[in-house]
């Protein structure tokens, strides 16, 4: 397996395009890829889609993306925390699809792993399940969750060896590993970057056939 | 004792030794407090751990290792760690043996709304549609009513979390529960009379206990 | 979380009982829980449905129980290995349900993690597809495949800690962490038991509250 | 070199350096021997490793690390185990670049067949079906006819493995590949002329190669 490239942020910045559909791991901030949000307000490539858990704080996390007005479309479970997404929301500036989180992170999973879709019982017989397919499995109902991918993934992880091999850590997981599968392009920001070996087989979460570009060391 | 202080009490006497508990943000959370180390109680935080302790000692913070509402917190011998599939995966599978939720009304059926206030306040259901679809037993820990205004309700007028009963219903008057014929008042606080849970409540009462 | 209890052999398999629909973790042998296995002969509770990659080798794993006339359903993704669960099947003894082995897991996380299926583009146009719905998502057709449960599952596994946090080692992995999400009451059979801490949060790969009861450790 | 290996070597060239290939049992898995070890190709074993190796040295054997076959390998430097949910989440969802089966029919439309003699022999499928569903590149590898009869047919008459069309088949006659036109004869191998290929295919041809 080859070894990835280490690419400075900026560089990696220039991989999300005007209009991208990009997913950021992190859940309030916590395992989130903030380098390369940085790099991203800078470069400042507009209309982005976001698929995220939450839409961060202002001036934190994904908030920087909002605050920047580079956000077009979020698909989110949670936008509570950040008053300008709801602000921007209601002027029509953003689009927000509230997902519930565990519906939102088992269609990552789908489109990572090539499912058609999932039935979950969650958010039958609420908002959430308005235009959605209702199927009958043995009697209940379920919605038909459809699958999510992106064209850039930009996920956090505690460590990456040099072909890509992810170790996260504690609650910074969240949303990472599954983001890994479901984007055409896939950035890790780890914390270090190891010689191939030192994570062992049975530590890789994500396999580093996943990862396309790990960002270079902090400096 | 405030009232988030005796809604959060007696939450507490809820929850069974050796289960597995989430804890929603805000009031639900202080119910933590209120479970003593050796009941053997895990918490588990949506955003991946089993197994969540208090805050850690000033300056040891993990800024990896926080609750749901992004607080730090610390992991208690015997803790995993998880990514959000595993997380949900758990939660909608009805491994967690009971959540305890926050709400902004709950209707005569027993039916949850703690998500969204159309026109004015939208924060998202975050994880509480599955929690409330999957774990084993759903108590709402609230207050009875909102700037006077009553959040026990014959219909919700809000958009529901799930059409689900919830099972419990802990207020700083009383504690209800729904149930096929309607809701019942169980307890009223101490110092609370019927009277005054009833005229705090817009929905029916089916009285279970006398002052 | 409460400590676990160490069963003996005997008296986990007195947990099994005529007729019971049972998970057993292993591929090929590898990752099974042939101590649990040797319990079950010896106890013999007969027409057991079996959900497992395969039905073992004769005289190995999954095979004990064929041999032993203990399973009169198996639902498993091969069988060639094991040319008596042929011949029961042609027989007559055995009736077999073949799932492809990428369904057959997803179908066993459906049951555990409360979905109500899942659409597979595995299968579509061939004899899989036999009687199941098909459901197009954006053009494309998918199979609707349904969860799969059970009363018990067996799993093995290297290291368990007193509360049942669960680590697993290289192929050894297999179907063991999704069968434990899935069944009413999950028998680990561990190579090693530890006590608490000794299996770091990051290494736990199936968390305590899944394990009902754990094997005692080998004499 | 008999006729396994002169299909194994043909395949190896098929392999791009770098890329991630699941081999299957039997005749596909002697691919690797002719993979050289710079290529930095990785062998992915759809029971759960990533970076399989070679078979341990003896008595080095660890009963926890096998391939889909059930045999001994070893683990490579970066390389990573899953669970199968993992394992073929990365297969169906398009991660795998390459995969390399056996075969028991494949018809004029591409189609193969390796799973099942109805009435004879039902091995089942194993991994196959989600291999051929979702690899990026489906190689089959088998010998050109089985007891004299052809396995190249115009329809399979044996169950489908699945509908997609398979990119590439390797025999140890002919390298054949399956095209919106039909099945076009690429290569004879060494020695091999085109009336010998014509001779051993059930299906029509279309002739990109001449003696």
């Amino acid at each position: 397996m080859p070894t990835k490239t280490a690419l400075k942020p900026e560089a990696a910045a220039e991989l999300v395009t005007e209009g991208a559909k990009i997913m950021i791991g992190g859940f309030m901030g916590v395992g989130a890829p903030h380098r390369m949000i940085d790099a991203l307000v800078e470069r400042a490539p507009g209309r982005l889609t976001v698929i995220a858990n939450d839409s961060g704080m202002p001036g934190q996390g994904i908030g920087k993306l909002v605050s920047a007005g580079l956000v077009e479309r979020m698909i989110v479970s949670h936008i509570g925390l950040n008053p300008e997404t709801q602000a921007k929301m209601n002027a029509g500036e953003i689009e927000i699809e509230l997902v519930p989180q565990g519906t939102l992170i088992e269609r990552i999973r789908a489109g990572g792993v090539g499912l058609g879709g999932v039935l979950t019982p969650t958010g039958i017989g609420t908002l959430v399940a308005k235009d959605k397919r209702v199927i009958d499995v043995d009697g209940k109902e379920f919605l038909l969750e459809t699958p999510l991918k992106a064209d850039v993934a930009l996920i956090a992880a505690r460590r990456a060896d040099y072909v890509g091999n992810i170790e996260y850590t504690l609650t910074a997981q969240n949303f990472n590993p599954v983001m890994a599968l479901a984007a055409a392009t896939v950035i890790a920001e780890p914390d270090a970057i190891v010689p191939v070996g030192v994570i062992p087989p049975d530590a890789v979460r994500t396999p580093g056939v996943l990862i396309d570009h790990i960002l270079e060391r902090r400096r | 004792m405030d009232a988030k202080e005796r809604i959060a009490r007696r939450v507490a006497q809820e929850i069974h030794p050796g289960t597995l508990v989430n804890l929603g943000i805000g009031l639900p959370s202080l119910v933590a407090n209120f479970i003593p180390a050796e009941a053997g109680v895990f918490f588990q935080a949506e955003n991946g751990v089993i197994g969540m302790g208090a805050r850690p000692p000033e300056g040891m913070e993990d800024r990896d290792l926080t609750d749901a509402g992004g607080g730090f917190v610390t992991a208690v011998p015997g803790a995993a760690s998880m990514d959000s599939a595993m997380s949900f995966g758990l939660i909608r599978g009805g491994h967690i043996d009971l959540t305890v939720l926050g709400g902004l009304q709950v209707d005569a059926r027993g039916r949850l709304a703690n998500w969204m206030v159309p026109g004015a306040l939208v924060p998202g259901m975050g994880g509480a549609m599955d929690l409330v679809t999957g774990a084993g037993r759903v108590i709402v820990a609230m207050q009875h009513t909102a700037r006077g205004t009553a959040k026990i309700v014959p219909e919700c007028t809000l958009p529901l979390t799930s059409t689900r009963r919830v099972d419990l219903i802990v207020t700083e008057l009383a504690v209800l529960a729904p149930t096929d014929q309607g809701l019942e008042l169980r307890e009223c606080m101490p110092g609370v009379t019927v009277d005054q849970v009833i005229e705090a409540t817009a929905a029916d009462l089916i009285l279970t206990v006398q002052d």
